[in-house]
């Protein structure tokens, strides 16, 4: 048995040990969950040790599944399974768009930064800054700017778009820190080798930076994919565009009481989708593995 | 190593100030000047007004936010280093915690609340630090484990011709070799946990911290308040990631040899 | 205030296309707008395309009529009260679609909530942002202040009620409400029943406050070509609320088949039993005896009353003024109304409640 | 007395599997090293050199044969601590200063505070270092560094020494100093040495014993005696017995076959 | 004809400002080496031969003195590609196969590619790697790797080669045969090299002169001739004018004083 096949078959020896764990649990723990210091009469004091094992908190995995096989919205509305689908690839579509948008806009930045070092120490700490702003304190914004652009031009500005802008801020942060430090990896002996050929800025940067940048860019992509999908369910939330995974969540999750397991649909959907984004993009970098034979050598 | 290390002190002070006032002028320029933003925008001048006025609540949900942020973020760091601890020494759980990983690192927030908020209680603080601590967990695990990875085979060998004991070699040799990854995945987490202490608020829990507010104020045409209260999330971001980071540095002052 | 004569007879183009932003995700809150669209009422007014923008997101309603994102809005009066005073907009309402309120705060019979003077030091749950207001004002009108009460932010669903978080939630008579009813009583094996609740209605209360308006762009409404198309607007909607009062089955039918048809993978509203639970609950609060869409000089005056003496849990008011007088204005029912009667449709009428049979699940 | 051998070496044999299949490290392997003796291990890369050492120290188990430290299996030796060990790379603890780096092994095997303090102090003096006890390794040259590497392989007074390519990193003049200084420091301890280098020179100026390797599969080719007599100067560098032996030792390793030019 | 001499230095130093005060890494060099001359540096560490290579290279710029190679300034010869370089690390792009990373200074000066086919090919044979071309670095010995970086610097046919201890991370058996085949090429392309080497043995082996320098601040001390004739073979490194240069070089080196050897 090869590596990888050994790996794969642990991993799946590890999503059955949760899904057994959790069954477990919601066996042995307690319904209402284990409180201790709960005040007589104050409702929600205390310290809850065990969590919940009620079916709203905790439904069946069997439920899950059966769930999903169900109509999604009753009617004669489709298995909930192919509505998770379908929402998650419009989902998926957007973040594509977010993700390339990111790269864009973080290549630029990473680049101008590695470039002028005084652009670095300009711009870096505001790009630092700028990712501990919630998403859902501006995605209303760029949602009106998106609306008041297309009334005012022959530009249709599709929802769609303002959720692919919201979901690349999350993304281009790690590719701009991923640009910069990858041009930057490039050994001092390299460089030296360059100038001694009188090669310029853009010789440099595409016979010598940019490859040489690949082993940081690859993770970087993967992680700016992953944000992408996570940034774009957050938009679809907060702007409320339907369609997608992160509507559906919201949508399912009001009926979270009386129907349980139908959020989870979309929830499993949702991390299905971080996965395949990620997944995708590291079958990407196997093909670009000739860049990365520094990484066993170095 | 870092470029920007070798700018002179008050450069690297100057320059992103240079740029911190540069984006502001354009700021009040497109709010101010040319009235050319949405109102949610609101004008940076408002939000200080804000600020100032109303300094008293906003300090006490940060304090709200802060305090989840925080625990969530020691929960997380606790468990990940734990679970790595365990990933490092057993292959096996290496490869069983991997999937589980890559899937926690892509779960959005909005998912993850009202069933954390269901299991735990809604009206306990538990559900969002717990989304914080998820949150923290993957990039501090992340690196641990590398960390724990990244005994020299030399230190090894040394260890072992000295006929040290697993767990001599342990604390003397893995553990300070994985220190530094340690306090860069804080580093990380810490922000990573403050944004999620803080979305969380927006999807249910007790009415309080800095996310409450910035949507209640937000959704009610107070923007250059739901703001101030941004600036309070900023901020608390910003502590955190300083202290991690002077942390880091500290401990990474000793170049490897 | 608004143009003295509505849809006066001056040269303009009208106004063909517009667009409609709701407050909510597509339901049977929002029947009558499915229902005018499908039915063709707006056609019929002379409009050739009508979006219909649902919410559920941070997109706030009166915000995007204020941006000029839309020409009419559906939302609740005291949020855009507070909206008004806090950015020095101006927004009409043109049409009270909902007469009464539908807020209910729900507790489990035996926990002893059963007014809103039992609030005190309980946990209460609210969705907050913005709809938290006539709690506040209730409270607030029984001596008590937000300080009194531990406030908690409820999701989605209504778990918080059902797992003791909170001792009374937030509920909609025409939504959450059902969604309680749509579970199982583990007591008892069989869906809960009302009689397991004890339930305050806002309705009943000095906190109860305007719900469901239609709102347009006062500054707007001296353009003759929008006034004119604020009443043919109100005409369609009239009749799409008439239809839904007297055809509840096929009203909700067609709004659930528009919210599943809504977007490209469709939106994933409640299933039909749930639908219908709603249209017939909302059938309730707009045909409360007065005209269609008529604002009530009372009710309004409760609501300005309710949100002066409303304080949140920063000790924050929703508004510390009279709303202008600007807010609201019956000129465009009125004249929407009479063009109807003049063409023969009646507007008047009573609703007869159905007796929706809930489902477990809802589907 | 118990033995004479500091290190006995009986058949030994070391394979690797590998994923490409098994590598012969090294077969046959024959070697004694007496009490005291310095013996110097030389040939080219991938040789096995580092192998037989790390067999000795007990890093590596052996596939076959015998291997005594003392009289004792290299496992049983390792455990008591008969043997010090530097290596190419000084390996230091980063987070420690030269005087813990010092300490570690004593540290280790639960010296008390103040022998410790002693027996470090003595160390670096010893290696001359005593003014760089606080000092953390990235302060220090690559030369001091490997002082310090040394004075720890002697902190608990082990009467063999294993050295692979200690000086292998360093420059020539640095490189001629430390070796006038380990010369002198195996003379003061008694200890025998094993030494793995690739330098001719390097091997004669210290050994008692020049053991030649060859590579593919790794063994001894030959074993040339060095009896250049106590005094290890700079006198000696330039002396005719030493160019002697030198060419001696570059004839022997030379006699081994170059497989492929091409892969140097 | 323009000029006899490949480099030509007069009061040539060079001083790094650093937080910690200024650096003088080189004062007051005078050297010429003339065209098809072969010049080792030698000099303990930090006595800045690195640093006087990189200056003849441009890729520093020195602070007095001036310095012309082929009677151009040193820029001028740089833009020019009047001469190739090679380090102690081989450098090899590693995403890049050994043709490839030979091809590279043809590509950037834009050779065409046929050209650059049989450029690359002639030069794999001078090195000896035709049968490697298509291999990538991490599928190379550390001296096929750095046989790479030879045929790589002398891709454009320059009448100066600049070597910056290119040896030094090999072993001793693969560092000698590379020697030989470095003053095997040396005389076929008739190239003047500067080589900065801490081996004495190399140093003498290699050269026409050694140039041996000494720290703080870096200087030249002595120049030293080692004519040792053409015939740089295996009998040479035997022979005692051999040895007797390797002893001039060794005192010349001794001679400089050795300010602390606790630093070493
Ligand atoms: N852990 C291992 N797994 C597989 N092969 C190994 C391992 N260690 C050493 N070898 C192989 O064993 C042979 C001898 O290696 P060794 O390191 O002892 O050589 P060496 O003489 O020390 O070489 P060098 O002078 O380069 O240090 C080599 O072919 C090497 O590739
Ligand atoms: N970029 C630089 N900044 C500051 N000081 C430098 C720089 N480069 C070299 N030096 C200093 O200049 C002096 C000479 O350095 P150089 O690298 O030329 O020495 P070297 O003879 O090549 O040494 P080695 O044998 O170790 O390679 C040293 O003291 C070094 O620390
Ligand atoms: C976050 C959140 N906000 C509001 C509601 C409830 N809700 C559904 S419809 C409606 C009336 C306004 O349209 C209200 C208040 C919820 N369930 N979750
Ligand atoms: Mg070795
Ligand atoms: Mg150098």
């Amino acid at each position: 048995m090869t590596g990888r096949a050994r790996g794969a078959l642990w991993g799946v020896l590890g999503v059955v040990a949760l899904l057994g764990a959790w069954e477990l649990y919601k066996f042995l723990g307690p319904a209402a969950g284990f409180v201790v210091g709960a005040t007589e009469g104050e409702t929600g004091s205390g310290v809850m040790l065990l969590p919940r094992t009620n079916d709203r908190a905790m439904p069946h995995i069997w439920d899950m599944i059966a769930r999903l096989g169900a109509s999604a919205s009753g009617g004669n509305t489709p298995p909930l399974y192919v509505a998770v689908i379908t929402a998650g690839l419009t989902t998926l579509g957007i973040a594509a768009v977010g993700w390339i948008i990111g790269i864009v806009v973080g290549s630029f930045l990473g680049a101008v930064m590695q470039r002028w070092r005084l652009a670095e120490a300009g711009l870096l700490p505001w790009i630092v800054v700028s990712q501990t702003i919630p998403l859902i304190a501006f995605a209303p914004i760029i949602n009106t700017i998106g609306t008041q652009a297309s009334r005012g031009s022959a530009f249709d500005w599709p929802q769609w778009l303002s959720v692919a802008i919201i979901a690349s801020y999350l993304s281009f942060f790690p590719i701009a820190v991923g640009v910069l430090r990858g041009l930057e990896s490039p050994d001092r002996m390299h460089l030296d080798l360059m100038r001694t050929y009188a090669a310029g800025y853009w010789q440099t940067l595409f016979r010598l930076r940019i490859p040489a940048a690949i082993p940081h860019l690859l993770p970087a992509l993967r992680l700016a994919a992953a944000s992408a999908v996570v940034g774009a369910v957050v938009a679809e939330v907060s702007i409320g565009m339907q369609g997608g995974i992160g509507r559906m969540l919201i949508q399912l999750a009001g009926q979270g009481s009386s129907d349980p397991a139908a959020p989870w649909g979309p929830t499993i959907g949702s991390v299905a989708l971080g996965l395949v984004a990620a997944g995708t993009v590291a079958l990407i970098g196997l093909t670009l593995k000739n860049y990365r034979r520094g990484e066993q050598t170095a | 190593m870092n470029a920007v290390q070798s700018l002179p002190g008050w450069v690297r002070f100057a320059a992103p100030v240079v740029v911190g006032v540069l984006m502001l002028g354009l700021w009040v320029l497109v709010v101010d000047v040319l009235d050319a933003a949405p109102r949610a925008l609101p004008s940076p001048f408002a939000i200080i007004t804000e600020i100032g006025l109303r300094f008293g609540i906003i300090t006490e949900d940060m304090a709200i936010t802060a305090t989840n942020a925080l625990l969530g973020l020691a929960l997380g760091a606790v468990v990940a280093i734990l679970l790595a601890a365990l990933a490092a020494t057993f292959r096996p759980i290496d490869g069983m915690l991997a999937p589980l990983v890559a899937a926690i690192a892509v779960v959005p927030i909005v998912a993850l609340t009202p069933i954390l908020n269901t299991m735990f209680g809604a009206s306990s603080q538990f559900g969002r630090m717990s989304v914080a601590a998820i949150a923290a967990f993957v990039p501090v695990f992340v690196n641990v484990l590398r960390g724990l990875r990244q005994t020299r085979p030399v230190h090894r060998d040394l260890l072992r011709a000295s006929a040290a004991s697993p767990w001599q070699t342990f604390s003397v040799l893995t553990l300070p070799t994985a220190l530094p990854y340690l306090l860069t995945g804080l580093r990380i987490a810490s922000s990573v946990a403050v944004i999620a202490a803080l979305v969380a608020e927006y999807f249910g829990g007790p009415a309080d911290g800095i996310g409450t507010a910035i949507a209640t104020y937000a959704k009610s045409g107070r923007a250059s308040l739901a703001f101030a209260y941004v600036a309070g999330g900023i901020a608390i971001g910003l502590a955190l990631f300083l202290v991690t980071g002077l942390l880091e540095r500290l401990v990474t002052r000793r170049r490897p040899v | 205030g608004p143009a003295a004569d509505p849809g006066s007879s001056e040269d303009f183009e009208p106004l063909t296309s517009i667009k409609l932003q709701l407050q909510w995700l597509p339901q049977s809150q929002f029947a009558g707008y499915y229902v005018a669209l499908d039915k063709g009422y707006f056609e019929e007014e002379g409009f050739d395309s009508v979006d219909i923008i649902p919410s559920g997101g941070d997109i706030v309603p009166q915000d995007a009529l204020v941006n000029g994102d839309v020409d009419f809005a559906v939302a609740w009066v005291p949020k855009v009260l507070g909206t008004l005073e806090a950015t020095g907009a101006e927004l009409t309402d043109i049409a009270q679609v909902y007469q009464k309120s539908g807020t209910l705060q729900v507790s489990f019979k035996g926990d002893g909530v059963e007014s809103v003077e039992d609030f005190e030091g309980k946990r209460i749950g609210s969705w907050g942002f913005g709809n938290e207001w006539e709690i506040f004002a209730a409270m607030a009108a029984d001596g008590l202040d937000a300080s009194s009460v531990k406030v908690t932010t409820q999701d989605f669903s209504m778990n918080a009620l059902l797992d003791g978080d909170v001792d009374a939630a937030q509920a909609m008579t025409y939504n959450e409400w059902a969604q309680i009813l749509e579970v199982e009583n583990p007591a008892t094996g069989e869906l809960y029943q009302p009689e397991d609740f004890d339930v305050v209605s806002y309705e009943d209360t000095e906190g109860a406050m305007l719900q469901d308006a239609i709102w347009a762009d006062t500054e707007r409404l001296d353009d003759p070509a929008y006034a004119d198309a604020s009443v043919r607007f109100l005409k369609a909607v009239t009749k799409g609320w008439i239809f839904a009062r007297d055809n509840p089955e096929e009203a909700a039918t067609i709004t659930y088949d528009a919210a599943v048809a809504a977007g490209e993978g469709g939106a994933f509203p409640v299933g039909p039993n749930h639908q219908l639970w709603q249209m017939n609950e909302v059938n309730k609060l707009i045909w409360a005896g007065g005209d269609f869409g008529t604002i009530d000089e009372a009710a309004w005056a409760k609501t300005v009353k309710g949100a002066l003496a409303a304080v949140n849990q920063d000790g924050l008011p929703l508004i510390t003024e009279e709303p202008l007088e600007s807010a609201y204005s019956n000129d465009y029912t009125t004249k929407a109304l009479a063009e109807l009667e003049e063409e023969g449709v009646t507007v008047g009428g009573e609703y007869t409640p159905l007796d929706v049979v809930l489902t477990k699940g809802g589907q | 007395m118990t033995t004479e051998y500091a290190v006995r070496a009986t058949g030994v044999g070391k394979t690797f599997p590998t994923k490409a299949g098994d590598v012969v490290a090294l077969t046959e392997v024959e070697l004694t090293v007496s009490a005291g003796e310095f013996v110097s291990l030389i040939g080219p890369s991938g040789c096995g050199k580092s192998t037989l050492l790390r067999l000795i120290a007990d890093l590596d188990g052996a596939t076959t044969g015998e291997l005594e430290i003392f009289g004792k299996p290299a496992a049983k030796a390792r455990v008591d601590q008969d043997y010090g060990i530097a290596f190419q790379q000084a390996g230091l603890l980063p987070w420690r200063t030269v005087g813990g780096n010092i300490a570690l092994p004593l540290e280790l095997h639960g010296m008390a505070k103040p022998d410790r303090a002693k027996r470090v102090a003595d160390l670096a003096e010893l290696v001359g270092l005593s003014d760089f006890i606080d000092r953390f390794p990235d302060q220090l040259s690559g030369g001091m560094q490997q002082r310090v590497a040394i004075a720890r392989s002697l902190a608990e007074q082990p009467r063999l020494l294993l050295m692979d390519e200690p000086f292998g990193a360093l420059d020539e003049m640095t490189r001629e100093y430390l070796q006038g200084e380990l010369t002198r420091i195996a003379k003061e301890t008694g200890a025998a040495v094993v030494f793995v280098t690739h330098s001719i020179p390097e091997a004669v100026f210290l050994s008692d014993r020049v053991v030649v390797m060859s590579p593919r599969p790794g063994r001894i080719t030959d074993i040339i005696e060095t009896p250049l007599g106590d005094a290890r100067d700079e006198a000696l560098r330039e002396s005719p017995e030493y160019f002697e032996r030198v060419t001696a030792v570059r004839e022997a390793l030379h006699g081994t076959p170059v497989e492929r030019a091409n892969e140097r």
